[in-house]
């Protein structure tokens, strides 16, 4: 954990992008590793951790977003294989996977969390289609896949045929609490920059902007003291928690505060960040986009509050 | 002069009419998604004598003033309809204030697309010529790659505050689209490499320019403020019509009170602004001191309102927002734009502050 | 109308104190003008513009807050009388009022918003007590009334029996208009002498508070200018209206941020007021908690957001 | 040395039902209440040995650090214990750690009340001695009526940082309790006619005395935030009681997604100032400039983050929160004192802004 947590400090700090297996080196693997059988284990672990096979994950659909229970993509038994039909959104990097962890129902009549299956989905199957969604900030990380027809082998279940909600939620779980504590030190990086740049300031900006800068610093150290305590929590195998929508809500708030603060300083260039002399300020721009999208990925921010309120303070489910 | 009531309605009718009409033919949107400025949307705006409101009767136009002209920038903010008609009519309304006699240029700016070129907009080093000489690389122009005219205010060298008017074709000015989030803004480098105003170009100098100057920002941030209003308004529409079609959780997520919540607070935030908007036009004509701090005020107000509306619309969508297929995001980058256009909420709040202070502000 | 706004602004502008009989005045006056018999009007009216009789209100009630429509106190006949049990609070100067109007179920079976009553009751009646209760502030405006048997004539039922809830909500509509612009006018008066404290500051400090200056205007223009849209409707009749809520949660924003920022100025002094050298800065600290009760008061802004969604936006009740 | 977990669970046990025991004597509250201190609630703490705990081993007492002792005061945020229980902490760490020879003042503070007097804790003009002699009058300092000992800093004219440790009996302090919103910080007028400090009551001058002075600004810092923590932490868990218990509409309030909302909120604020506390407190025995910082930071944090979870409270109570017999109130009233103690977040965070720009504050 340690090790883990010391070798992405190391990235970030040089700033390099994301890990290309990320997907399957921090969500699928740990999942395969803690539910899959002997056979599964070998087939997928070793290639996944060699980055041979890359990795992307389909749970989300249009009309399960932040309500993933109600998922229609459906896998049904058809001899030795499983069909499947359907669609997912909002997967990362699609279009280089050679795999997909799919959460997929396997009795069509079954509703909520019911007959849910985690299935290992092999993206060069016939029948798979990828589209690319190109975000605000212009990048295209994210993917729709439509699944039709495909077929796949019965032994691609992990885990029992109806306990892919659990394992879904445990993968979730290790992904926000893995994904707080990187994207944590992805801030402090921006953060430093943005004290270069306001350093680089006449002087009477640079006082103005003193105080902002100040807060910015306050609300890092508060994430980085919770960040000690998620590391904890991790350590003691604490996980997935209703603390992870606490740490979730609180990486919202300190990335969306930095990002607004940064591009506050580009003013109307804020859109046009390659027209001011602050070098890569369109890092700050799109942290600005998608600081917005984060108080929704992963479950909105008013999902993550009402976990905190019936998980963490065990009040009734609001109707 | 001003429309009464129902004319006025009647106006917006028609404006939101021929919007959403041109909005409608296949080529429109691309084009204002690719540099914010369609040819034939502008021929709507022209042709359908927007700008006209704001030329005085006796240069033959309709006379009235920027409070019947608002309206149309609700509605392009509404529509995102790109242009610049918020330069259009800061002009209009500037120079039929301080130089109504120059007709020629109050017809140029009924008809013709504008840039202005003022350190003021974007936070720019002062411009300043030497020997009635320009050159500069402006950072970021609005609209100046589909301007036909450039209105240019500067410090003459030893001379004091200057306003030009000067063919965007020149050869000494050279414009190039910038990449953006925001296309709708039309933001373009802009080249001045040894731009000479002829003395026939030079609308005013000295005082005269600079109360000139001073209205034309006044006017471009109120005008602004009130585009920021009716995005926030459309924003606020989109999101309850999406609370009442999308579902989670086997019910629409307009029926929960997290979202109801959020929806309200976007209502207080739509309607304040408009209310401040409609205070601040109310104020359009009176002295022009007043007029000056109720668009910085307004512009202060718009600058959060706006953005706070939208940034709660993405929230309400969820992901869909966040994609460039579906529209929201774009008010979002527009919103995030106009924001800053002509000074945020920082910038007129700190020096509100600061005149506060000082007395030169006072509250009545 | 024009003529009670400037009445209350040079009120306001003197810095007197709220007019003693401005709950029959602003509040029930109207309401018996309105629903009032010729007899009802005849005797109370002429008495209350006077200032001869005082009037409270008695609406809320221990388990009645937020929720009007559960409210238990009871007016049940007995021969040509009503009487009246049960439990009223949150009534503003009730020890020194004459008279109280009163919303009372008459009958005990029914539900929500029927069979509510508006009784107007003599204070003086055996079996009235009031309670005062002391405030943060350390003021005791408002009180706790009990009716114990208290013996109401048949003829002080204003409107029908059942008409109370209609008569209640049209109340309510014009106190909120009414009080968001007497409000707005002591709140402007406030903002007069924080700017006189923070010119008389050295000019660093003063410097340090300028843009919160700058945002508070800003703040008190657009709650200016949403009155004048209130106004405009008041004279239309435009009351009650959803669009009450709306200012309600405007005059709440602006006058915390107010109270806050000036209370900020005061730093560690702000709860012991008299010990810092601004002259009667124990206005603002008073402000200040009074400002926290106004999220509350007269429906909190949780209920008054509800309103909006319901009324304005048209969605559907919250389950 | 610290105490191992188990330990330091059975000590807070210890100190709670202490506390509760103390309270629930029918005199006690009514003492705190008026004047935030009373006799028997201070002997609860000094004959639970509370104090010890800061106390070195070679002066007999248990050695421990700042963060053992801490949740002492997260326990009196809880409880409103009131008391100088900052005052007598703040003052022994930074006498064992500056002073520890004064073995004579490590037992009077383990045992009597301290009052300290500094300008950096309400933000006053600094305190001047003139050829030793102090002639001023402090507006508030906490506890002053209630101690038996004067922490003083000041500075001796032409001849820098000086702290001495007076006796409160002395007849050139006056002490009068002020009126307050906020009765549990004990805010009393002081005033100095011609002190003069004996050579023996002057504990450090110069260099070492500005080190005493900033590590008892730090730990009075961190300790104020630690009360907030605790202080803040009671106001949600009175508020998720409150939501359970009361019903609006036919249900508990707590079962609406408006309330929940809140309630988590808070439920963040509230662990996110526990988790920076404890990670302020870790560096408690580092080095001294990190542990200012941290100390500064944490401050910051708990000067927002309590008063936005006690202002949720009383939202999420209603109306019964603004009343003096429901003890809500003084909770608020009381984190609005703890708030603007040593420094409030405007301070803290604006100080900190400058130090990060001149890179006197380096971000690792």
């Amino acid at each position: 954990m340690a090790h883990t947590i010391a070798f992405t400090q190391e990235l970030v700090r040089a700033r390099a992008p994301q890990p290309v297996g990320a997907i399957g080196l921090e969500v699928v693997g740990p999942t395969i590793l803690r539910y899959g059988s002997d056979e599964l284990r070998e087939r997928f672990l070793e290639r996944l951790l060699a980055g041979e096979e890359l990795w992307c994950q389909g749970f989300s659909e249009p009309d399960a977003g932040s309500d993933l229970s109600s998922l229609r993509t459906t896998a049904l038994e058809d001899r030795d294989d499983l069909v499947l039909n359907g669609q997912k959104i909002w997967t990362s990097w699609a279009t280089d996977a050679d795999w997909c962890a799919v959460l997929a129902r396997m009795d069509p009549d079954a509703h909520a969390h019911r007959a849910i299956g985690y299935l290992l989905v092999d993206m060069h199957s016939p029948g798979v289609t990828v589209r690319e969604i190109t975000q605000l900030t212009g990048e295209r990380e994210f993917c729709e896949i439509f699944f039709a027809d495909v077929h796949v082998p019965r032994s691609q279940i992990l885990g029992g045929p109806g306990e892919g909600w659990t394992m879904a939620m445990d993968t979730l779980g290790h992904e926000r609490a893995g994904y707080a504590i990187r994207r944590g030190m992805e801030n402090r990086t921006a953060f430093l920059d943005l004290i270069d740049v306001v350093r680089g300031c006449d002087s009477e900006l640079s006082a103005a902007h003193a105080k902002a800068l100040g807060e910015l610093y306050v609300r890092l150290e508060v994430f980085d003291a919770n960040v000690e305590v998620t590391v904890e929590r991790l350590t003691n195998g604490d996980v997935p928690s209703p603390h992870d929508s606490v740490d979730k809500l609180l990486l919202t708030e300190t990335e969306q505060f930095l990002y607004e603060t940064a591009t506050d300083l580009l003013g109307a260039l804020r859109v046009v960040p390659d027209a001011s002399s602050i070098p890569d300020a369109e890092v700050w721009t799109k942290g600005l986009l998608y600081g917005r999208a984060a108080s929704v990925y992963g479950g909105s921010s008013q999902i993550q509050r009402s976990i905190i309120a019936e998980r963490l303070l065990g009040l009734p489910k609001a109707r | 002069m001003a429309l009464d009531s129902d004319t006025a309605t009647e106006f917006r009718r028609v404006v939101r009419d021929s919007m959403n009409a041109i909005l409608a033919r296949p080529g429109t949107r691309p084009e204002l998604a690719a540099s914010g400025y369609s040819d034939s949307a502008w021929a709507t705006a022209r042709d359908g004598g927007w700008l006209e409101v704001l030329v005085p009767e006796s240069a033959g136009g309709a006379g009235l003033g920027l409070q019947d002209y608002a309206p149309i920038l609700s509605e392009a903010g509404a529509h995102l309809f790109g242009g610049p008609l918020i330069e259009n009519g800061a002009a209009l309304r500037a120079i039929s204030t301080h130089a109504p006699d120059r007709v020629d240029l109050l017809h140029q700016f009924a008809h013709a697309p504008l840039a202005i070129v003022d350190s003021a907009a974007t936070g720019d080093r002062l411009l300043v010529s030497d020997d009635g000489v320009l050159t500069a690389e402006l950072p970021a122009v609005r609209f100046a790659t589909s301007a036909r005219w450039l209105l240019v205010a500067y410090v003459r060298r030893g001379n004091g505050p200057e306003v030009a008017v000067v063919d965007a074709r020149s050869s000494a000015a050279e414009a190039s689209l910038r990449p953006s989030f925001d296309p709708y803004s039309g933001y373009a480098a802009l080249r001045f490499d040894a731009l000479r105003p002829a003395a026939s170009e030079i609308v005013l100098s000295g005082a005269q320019a600079q109360a000139l100057v001073a209205d034309l920002r006044a006017a471009a941030r109120l005008l602004a403020s009130c585009e920021l209003s009716g995005l926030a308004a459309r924003a606020l529409d989109m999101s309850v019509e999406y609370a009442h079609q999308r579902r989670q959780f086997g019910r629409t997520i307009g029926s929960f009170q997290a979202i109801q919540q959020i929806l309200a607070d976007m209502t207080v935030r739509t309607l304040s602004l408009q209310a401040m908007c409609q205070a601040a036009l109310k104020r359009a004509d009176g002295a022009r001191g007043a007029f000056c701090r109720v668009a910085n005020v307004a512009k202060a107000y718009a600058a959060v309102a706006a953005r706070e509306v939208v940034e709660a619309a993405l929230q309400v969508h969820g992901g869909i927002a966040f994609t460039r297929e579906f529209g929201l995001g774009s008010y979002y980058t527009h919103a995030l734009a106009l924001q800053g256009y002509y000074g945020d909420h920082h910038q007129h709040m700190s020096e509100l502050g600061e005149q506060l202070i000082s007395g030169e502000v006072v509250v009545a």
